[in-house]
């Protein structure tokens, strides 16, 4: 659905994520814990942490939710092994959001119409994630570099989130 | 637009929360066993105090946990957020004071 | 007490206007005892007054305010008076109060400006359109005008409405109370302020209230203020936003919660808007005053506040909603705005009752509707006060019904679901 | 007037750069640079207004954002014409089309001046006591004629076509004001390395020095200080400066609001530009440096054109080139106004006095301007100016000892200058809840204590002095830099200032006068026309607090919000009432500063981006079939298909007899999901719901019903069990976030013991739900071998599988009556396995429906839509669903006030069904029963009817209600009473169809 829904305006970029999973992971913090060691990882990441392990990609978006991004695979055995011990509940949400790469000069701009969030360097620093608010729809944001962020939104939400994208892109240049 | 301290994100803009009225209000371990009268205090009588207040609020639009809250109604200023099954805090009367400024 | 007329006014003109009298008198210090204390003098503490005096014949009587008269919601709504409510309960008692706001300046001698330019509440769903439907039919029933507009008569009963289908929620139609209308809030205060001054009611401004006094038998004797004790047969609380603090005194715990609401004004212009439209869905209401300002209530923040402010993201949302259906308004300012503390109860219905502590009478939770209300609180407060038991229309709106489950729901009866 | 009062070789106009603009149909030229006052000023007009009440010819008194005189229509056509705005802040352009308001039929000849003559008739307050009788003449003819006359300027009647923009935004540091003192505070806190906001609502900074020709600093000209400075700033990347942007609201926790304007002083903006753009921001720390405002003087026709603030001549001619008269008088209170005097002599303007009302003023400027010849007269009094469309002579008298004022002397004069002292600026810090403390030194409100990270600095906490103003300004800067944490060591400048000591003195109130002056208009808030005599009306009437007498006088309420008028009407009052100002105090101040426009707080969010438009999946594939769509919370459903020629009654019969006959397909994806695991799943769907759970069987299906906690019906469901922790929840559409939110509510805040998590999925499934007779006939070709014939997956069951290789989750549930199922696969494949189900349908007559074919397939069989037959007063047991509530469960939510004996009241509405006695007869939903239809109004009624459709299976017409008592009352006759008519109806069962639920068992 989102494959169309691309934003390409002078200072702002919004390209479709494609392929992956997505896993929401929630239970106490040891299970939380364990998971992330069943990955190699020494512990799970700090709240709006992230971590990468292996082709996993684990965002601590609740003290007891872990989103976790996988290739198209799906989770190694070795967490759902792990999983099998101990109370927890994985629900597939591969479905339920679509992502895009944000990149561009007027980034922050387009971003700050949409969102209350501080998101400067030193309040939201590259590995930060986090779930706020676009306008009126609930996403998740996260810095994958100094340059570069990914936003998810869920899925009927994002022609609204593209449209509001697409005009602030274009005031940010005013 | 306050800006509000959520106990596991940090500070975040009002419109990220959701109030959820007062705080440490326990629901009965067995309802049934309630008069009507408790259970009406139970249900709908609210401290709703001038001044300092303990209340819930929810991250609804960030980690969706519910957590507590001190705050003044008078200056609309927070002296603490704190988790959801600690003790209200106690107030220092110097903490007192900063609110109601 | 002089009544005010065109040729009052002309022969006082001819005098440069020295003639005037105090509308009210000003009593800085309250007497050692009154019969009835009423504790907030907005327009419900004084209409409750001059009724006791008026209608009951209680002439003993003092008004105490905190700060100044009417300054509290009597001064920060929107002035919105309609009486379509659903339930018999609620739209008896908005109905009862409507009848008294037609002929509220002749009765008080000051004109209060009710303006009967009608109300339409506009549907955007098909749910919308059924319990807008079920309201018309219920008034009908009940004597209460209020009918069914489609979408173009809507429009042509206010042409500035936007019914284009093209618009993120279309106006599918509404129903207009024509009876419906606004008034000059300072006035209704200050006009049952002159009445009830001029019947012997003692107004004290600038004097709170700070504790209840009680007898061992628990019945109440008086009121504490900063202005020095007062002895009270019976005290009478109506103290909208602040209800739970001052009952709070007298140990009463009430089922109330204070939030902000905001509200705001655009620079005056030429009549532009001939009534009140209200849409529930994308929560905007709108009228024009007699002065030409646009009168716009924004939504209330949801926690419990006394500072008389909230977030402008409330009235940003609003003022969003008022451009979708009123598009040529977009160009128009806010010059002013401002909140209020409105106090409310679960089922946002009022409590106008009888207390559990004897010669102790509330009337609360009025929460964002308290203005309509005004003479018809008054009136059956008065009644409670007076006889110490509720009239039949006031009868359900006690304390109790949340301990019996008689709950008197009108937002719930419009919920929406699907 | 022909000729121009442009001064050569003055202001920061561009006098090469001519700029034709209209007034009132007449083409006038001004300079790049110019206001549309000082181009107008500059061409001698002063006339530029109408005032409220009495309609009295106005010119500017100001050249700021405190005019309440010069407010014009700005813009042409229905669409574009901008009512109210303030000449003295419209930039002029080439092309700009502006308009005089509230006159008729013109500017100079306005027949609303007749209020003038009635003003004795029509003092504060008036419309109090009269317009009473008749009683209906208030509607139909006062109100009309008082409506007609108030308002100033005529709203548009098209809409706006120009966007706006929002934005969030955060700093260290927000200067307000960018005069000398907010320059400075920019330029300490940008150099302790804060991220500093600056912003001016003006077109450039500098504040009072882009209108001070003398002062220097650091020996140069105090305007190439401030370039120096802005380029200072500009160079230092921790700074971003705005102009024309106004800093109008102070919010709770240092949210402050910014309007910035972005293209009204531009002839032909960039297109796509929008016009004002909106900032929300949360500033660590707040330097207020909003500067002062010059006063006015209380006397008889000061509000005659050509009567203006000292300050605001001395503007127009330093900044603007503009000499506002040929022959100057001037009254002050203050220092000040002697070098205004001075610079407007030296332009070439005559000063034919300076009447100062002070006993015995002294300062450098008073020897100064004695020494330049002109008249001084202490102790003086302005007793009245004369003139009509512009001042053209004035009485100044002594006032004599005791009081009382003598004759005066009448000075010829083109111009008349008052300066009544400065009043701080006090509304960002009152705005901020600082409560306001009375000076009595320099007989103003002051800023008090600080009461959020903020601090103000320079004139608006009464400093006038410029090397003081300065050194404030750095301190404030300095200091908010510090608190937000940025504590190193920094080299402040030291600036050297030479400038004239200014802003001494001043005065509040009505100026002393000679006689009662009964007749006399001597006005405080000039837009409103509030007048020196009706402030005393108001306290002779008894209105004793500030806040009385704004409202009865409407003083400080116009489009200025008193800004020019607060002190003034305080003093009348103070006297008046003889009680001292501080012990009277400030009305308050409200924001905004200077009004903003509606469009710059809605942004974006018109039209379809005014909410999220939510769409399914199949929505594309809905809308190529011509499906009529309806909101339903945020969500856009299709409602019916229509072919054409068909209405919707037409199509959802037709629909509707697809389904009963053979199959129809029906895109359920809406519906709120919630995955709910954990060890102790179904322990808390037992607390959570008023059914149980324990012994629902893995693969099979429940209806769940939830109440809250007050016993009352909040939502409803077909839950699935996955796994023994695995449960499958379905909400209804509005009620998906709702219902997750209470779910966590308890989860969180009562059993945190729980081993239970809750996952929102309704976006991960798209929901195919296929029903009819054909429906197993259709899909069982698709599943890839999964047995789905009724003996493995009968009614209420769930099975995992695929379909055509995607993972599937499949119900066999009904909400229709008649075999079905509901298909639930990942959204991405949500259209593609409808296409599939569709094209396999098709031998099957399969037709697409609609939610209006849905309500009326479950209405047939007396299936809920909470909502619609409940409404937030109804229990279970009300909507016909007692059966659902576990009798023995414990406790769940809702258990307890379910237990109230009023919940068990028999005469509680309950759901029944109703048949009209004539069968095509539809009622209307929302139409309200009685049992005695000879009754009058008022009738007592005894329910109302929910739902109510023509039913094309059963050739008639069905509808449910609640009534009272309702399920005593089988077989009763009831009336529905319409305004024309009564409509007889029985009361029956709910359940219309297949009573025995035979067709849900096959």
């Amino acid at each position: 659905m989102s494959d169309a829904l691309t934003v390409s305006r002078p200072g702002f970029t919004a390209t479709p994520v494609r392929g992956g999973r997505r896993f929401s992971l929630q239970g106490r913090a040891t299970t939380l814990n364990g998971t992330a060691k069943a990955l190699g990882l020494a512990e799970v990441p700090a709240m709006l942490g992230t971590a990468q392990a292996g082709k996993c990609t684990l965002l601590r978006l609740a003290p007891q939710e872990l989103l976790i991004l996988t290739d198209d695979a799906g989770l190694p055995g070795k967490v759902t092994d792990y999983l099998a011990t101990v109370p927890h509940s994985l629900v597939e949400v591969s479905d339920r959001q679509v992502g895009w790469t944000l990149v561009g000069e007027r980034l922050h701009d387009t971003l700050a119409a949409l969102s209350p969030l501080d998101m400067r360097a030193r309040s939201f620093p590259v590995g930060c994630a986090t779930r706020t608010l676009f306008g009126k729809a609930d996403g998740m944001v996260w810095r994958t570099s100094e340059d570069t962020f990914h936003l998810e939104v869920w899925r009927s939400f994002a022609p609204y989130i593209v449209a509001m994208l697409d005009a602030a892109a274009l005031d940010a240049a005013w | 637009m306050l800006l509000i301290r959520c106990p596991y994100c940090g500070d975040r803009a009002e419109v990220e929360f959701a109030n959820a009225g007062e705080a440490h209000i326990d629901r009965p371990a067995d309802p049934m066993s309630l008069s009507d009268e408790e259970w009406a205090q139970y249900l709908y009588m609210r401290d709703n105090p001038k001044g300092l207040i303990a209340e819930r609020w929810r991250h609804a639009h960030g980690c969706n946990r519910f957590f507590n809250a001190i705050r003044d109604t008078r200056t609309d200023r927070f002296v603490t957020t704190y988790e959801i099954g600690q003790p209200r805090p106690e107030v220092t009367p110097e903490q007192a004071e900063e609110a109601a400024r | 007490m002089e009544r005010f007329s065109a040729l009052s006014l002309a022969r006082k003109a001819i005098g440069g206007h020295l003639g005037w009298k105090p509308q009210w008198r000003s009593v800085e210090q309250p007497k050692k005892a009154y019969d009835i204390v009423i504790v907030g003098g907005g327009g419900h503490g004084l209409g409750a007054a001059y009724y006791l005096a008026k209608q009951h014949g209680l002439r003993n009587i003092a008004v105490v305010e905190r700060g100044w008269l009417a300054g509290g919601n009597t001064a920060r709504n929107t002035t919105i008076i309609r009486s379509n409510y659903l339930f018999d309960e609620s739209s008896n008692y908005y109905e009862h109060s409507l009848k008294l706001w037609e002929n509220l300046s002749q009765e008080l001698n000051y004109n209060v400006m009710f303006s009967q330019r009608g109300c339409l509440m506009v549907a955007h769903t098909v749910h919308d359109v059924q319990v807008f439907k079920r309201h018309v039919h219920a008034n009908r029933l009940n004597g209460i005008d209020n009918e069914w507009l489609t979408a173009e008569e809507a429009k042509e009963f206010c042409p500035p409405l936007n019914i284009s289908p093209n618009i993120r929620y279309p106006v599918l139609g509404g129903a207009l109370q024509r009876r419906a209308g606004t008034a000059r809030h300072d006035a209704v205060a200050w006009g049952f302020a002159r009445a009830a001054s001029d019947m012997g009611v003692d107004i004290i401004e600038n004097c709170e209230v700070t504790g209840i006094t009680r007898a061992a038998d628990g019945r109440v004797t008086g009121v504490e203020t900063t202005k020095g004790p007062i002895l009270a047969g019976k005290v009478a609380v109506s103290a909208a936003g602040h209800s739970s603090v001052v009952m709070e005194m007298a140990g009463i715990r009430l089922p109330l919660q204070s939030n902000p609401l905001q509200a705001l004004v655009s620079e005056p212009v030429k009549p532009a808007f001939p009534t009140i439209v209200m849409s529930n869905t994308i929560h905007a209401y709108i009228s024009q005053s007699d002065k030409g300002e646009m009168v716009i209530g924004a939504g209330t923040d949801s926690y419990v506040s006394y500072t008389q402010r909230g977030g402008l993201h409330i009235p940003a949302e609003t003022l969003a909603a008022i451009c979708e259906l009123f598009p040529m308004f977009r160009r128009l300012r806010m010059m002013r705005s401002w909140g209020g503390i409105t106090d409310n109860t679960p089922d946002r219905s009022p409590i106008t009752a009888k207390t559990s502590v004897p010669g102790l009478y509330v009337n609360c939770g009025w929460g964002t509707g308290g203005f309509k209300a005004t003479p018809g609180a008054a009136n059956l407060f008065a009644w409670t006060i007076a006889k110490d038991e509720p009239h039949p229309i006031n009868a359900p709106f006690t304390i109790e019904r949340f301990r019996d489950g008689v709950m008197i729901d009108e937002a719930a009866a419009a919920a929406v679901a699907h | 007037m022909s000729r121009s009062f442009r001064v050569p070789g003055r202001g920061r106009v561009n006098t090469r750069r001519p700029v034709q603009f209209s007034f009132d149909g007449r083409t006038y030229q001004g300079c790049e640079g110019d206001t549309l006052a000082s181009a107008l000023l500059a061409s001698g007009k002063h006339l530029m207004g109408r005032s409220f009440k009495y309609h009295r010819p106005r010119g500017p008194i100001s050249a700021g954002s405190d005019e309440p005189n010069a407010v014009v229509a700005v813009g042409a056509g229905p669409a574009l014409q901008t009512p109210n705005l303030v000449a003295t802040q419209v930039e002029i352009h080439d092309g700009l089309v502006a308009q005089s308001q509230n006159r008729f039929p013109c500017l100079e000849f306005d027949m609303g001046a007749m209020n003038n003559l009635a003003s004795p008739l029509i003092p504060s307050g008036f419309y109090y006591k009269t317009f009473m009788w008749p009683r209906n003449f208030w509607t139909k003819v006062y109100e009309p004629i008082i409506r007609r006359s108030a308002g100033l300027g005529v709203a548009p009647t098209a809409p706006d076509p120009d966007s706006y923009a929002f934005q969030y935004t955060f700093c260290d540091v927000l200067v307000a004001g960018g005069g000398p003192a907010g320059l400075a505070a920019a330029l300490a806190a940008a150099k302790a390395g804060a991220e500093v906001i600056l912003a001016d609502e003006t077109n450039e900074f500098g504040g009072s020095l882009l209108s001070d020709q003398t002062s220097r600093i650091d020996g140069m000209a105090v305007s190439a200080w401030v370039e120096r400075t802005v380029a200072e700033l500009a160079k230092l990347p921790n700074v971003r400066t705005f102009t024309r942007t106004t800093v109008f609201n102070y919010g709770p926790h240092n949210m402050v609001a910014l309007n910035e304007r972005l293209t009204d002083h531009l002839a032909a903006p960039n297109p796509g530009t929008p016009r004002e753009r909106l900032w929300q921001v949360r500033a660590k720390e707040v330097v207020i440096a909003s500067g002062a405002i010059e006063r006015p003087l209380v006397f008889e026709g000061n509000d005659r054109p050509g009567v203006m603030l000292a300050s605001a001549a001395q503007t127009y001619l330093n900044r603007y080139g503009v000499a506002c008269g040929r022959r100057v008088v001037i009254a002050t209170a203050d220092d000040s106004a002697y070098r205004v005097a001075l610079d407007l002599l030296d332009a070439g303007v005559q000063v034919a006095a300076i009447a100062d009302i002070r006993v015995a003023p002294d300062s450098e400027l008073l020897r100064k301007a004695h020494a330049a010849g002109i008249p001084v007269l202490t102790n003086t009094t302005v007793q009245r100016a004369h003139g009509s469309q512009r001042v053209h002579s004035v009485e100044l008298a002594p006032v004599l000892p005791g009081g009382d004022v003598g004759e005066g002397k009448h000075y010829r004069c083109d111009l008349l200058l008052m300066a009544g002292g400065w009043t701080p600026s006090l509304h960002l810090f009152s705005q901020s809840k600082g409560k306001v403390v009375y000076n009595a030194e320099l007989d103003t409100y002051l800023p008090g204590e600080s009461a959020q990270a903020e601090r103000s600095a320079g004139s608006c906490r009464g400093l006038y002095d410029l090397g003081e103003v300065l050194a404030d300004g750095l301190k404030a800067g300095a200091e908010a830099a510090r608190k937000a944490g940025f504590d190193g060591a920094v080299d402040l400048p030291l600036w050297e200032v030479r400038a004239d000591v200014v802003g001494r003195g001043g005065f509040t109130g009505a100026l002393p006068r000679r006689g009662k002056g009964l007749t006399a208009m001597a006005f405080v808030d000039y837009q409103n026309d509030v007048t020196a005599k009706d402030v005393k009306l108001a306290v002779r009437e008894g209105f004793r607090s500030i806040e009385h007498i704004k409202r009865y006088t409407t003083t400080g309420m116009a489009t200025d919000q008193g800004k020019t008028s607060n002190l003034n009407a305080l003093g009348i009052a103070s006297s008046a009432l003889g009680r001292p100002k501080q012990k009277i105090g400030l009305t308050t101040f409200r924001a905004p500063y200077t009004p903003v426009t509606f469009g710059a707080f809605s942004g974006h969010e018109r039209g379809n981006l005014f909410d999220p438009d939510r769409r399914t999946p199949i929505d594309s594939w809905a809308r190529t079939k011509g499906a009529v769509f309806e909101d339903v919370s945020l969500w856009r459903r299709a409602r019916y298909f229509p072919h054409p020629g068909e209405d919707m009654d037409a199509a959802v019969a037709r629909e509707c007899l697809a389904v009963r006959r053979s199959v129809g397909i029906f895109d359920a994806t809406t519906l709120g999901k919630i995955e709910v695991v954990g060890p102790d799943a179904a322990e808390f769907m037992n607390r959570m719901y008023v059914n149980g759970w324990t012994k629902l069987g893995v693969g099979k299906c429940r209806y769940g019903l939830m109440c809250r906690e007050n016993g009352f019906v909040y939502d409803d469901g077909v839950v699935g069990r996955i796994a023994k922790d695995r449960f499958h929840v379905t909400t209804t559409t509005g009620g998906a976030a709702g219902v997750l939110t209470m779910m966590e509510d308890y989860l969180q805040t009562e059993w945190q013991d729980l081993d239970v998590w809750l996952t929102s999925t309704s976006e991960e499934w798209a929901v195919i739900a296929v029903q009819g007779p054909k429906a197993r006939e259709v899909l069982a070709p698709l599943v890839d071998g999964l047995d789905i014939s009724h003996e493995t997956m009968p009614h209420m069951s769930v099975k995992e599988g695929t379909i055509g290789g995607i993972p599937m989750r499949l119900f066999r549930v009904s909400f229709s009556g008649e075999l079905g199922f509901e298909v639930n696969v990942p959204s991405r494949h949500g259209l593609e396995v409808w296409e599939r189900i569709w094209e396999a349908g098709r031998p099957f007559g399969m037709t697409p429906y609609g939610t209006e074919t849905m309500h009326v397939l479950r209405a047939e069989k007396g299936y809920i839509i909470v909502g619609q037959e409940t409404d937030g007063t109804a229990t279970p047991d009300d909507a016909g669903c007692g059966w659902a509530v576990s009798k023995i469960k414990k406790d769940f939510v809702g258990k307890r006030s379910l237990a109230l004996s009023a919940m068990q009241d028999p005469d509680r509405y309950q759901l029944v069904g109703l048949l009209t006695q004539a069968p095509q007869e539809v009622l209307e939903e929302g139409a309200q029963l009685v049992a005695d239809r000879n009754e009058t109004i008022p009738m007592h009624k005894i329910g109302h009817v929910t739902s109510s459709y023509h039913s094309a299976t059963l050739g008639r017409s069905i509808a449910l209600a609640m009534v009272s008592g309702g399920r005593a009352r089988m077989g009763e006759t009831l009336f529905v009473p319409m305004e024309d008519r009564m409509i007889p109806v029985t009361v029956t069962s709910p359940v219309f169809y297949d009573a025995e639920g035979a067709r849900l068992n096959v």
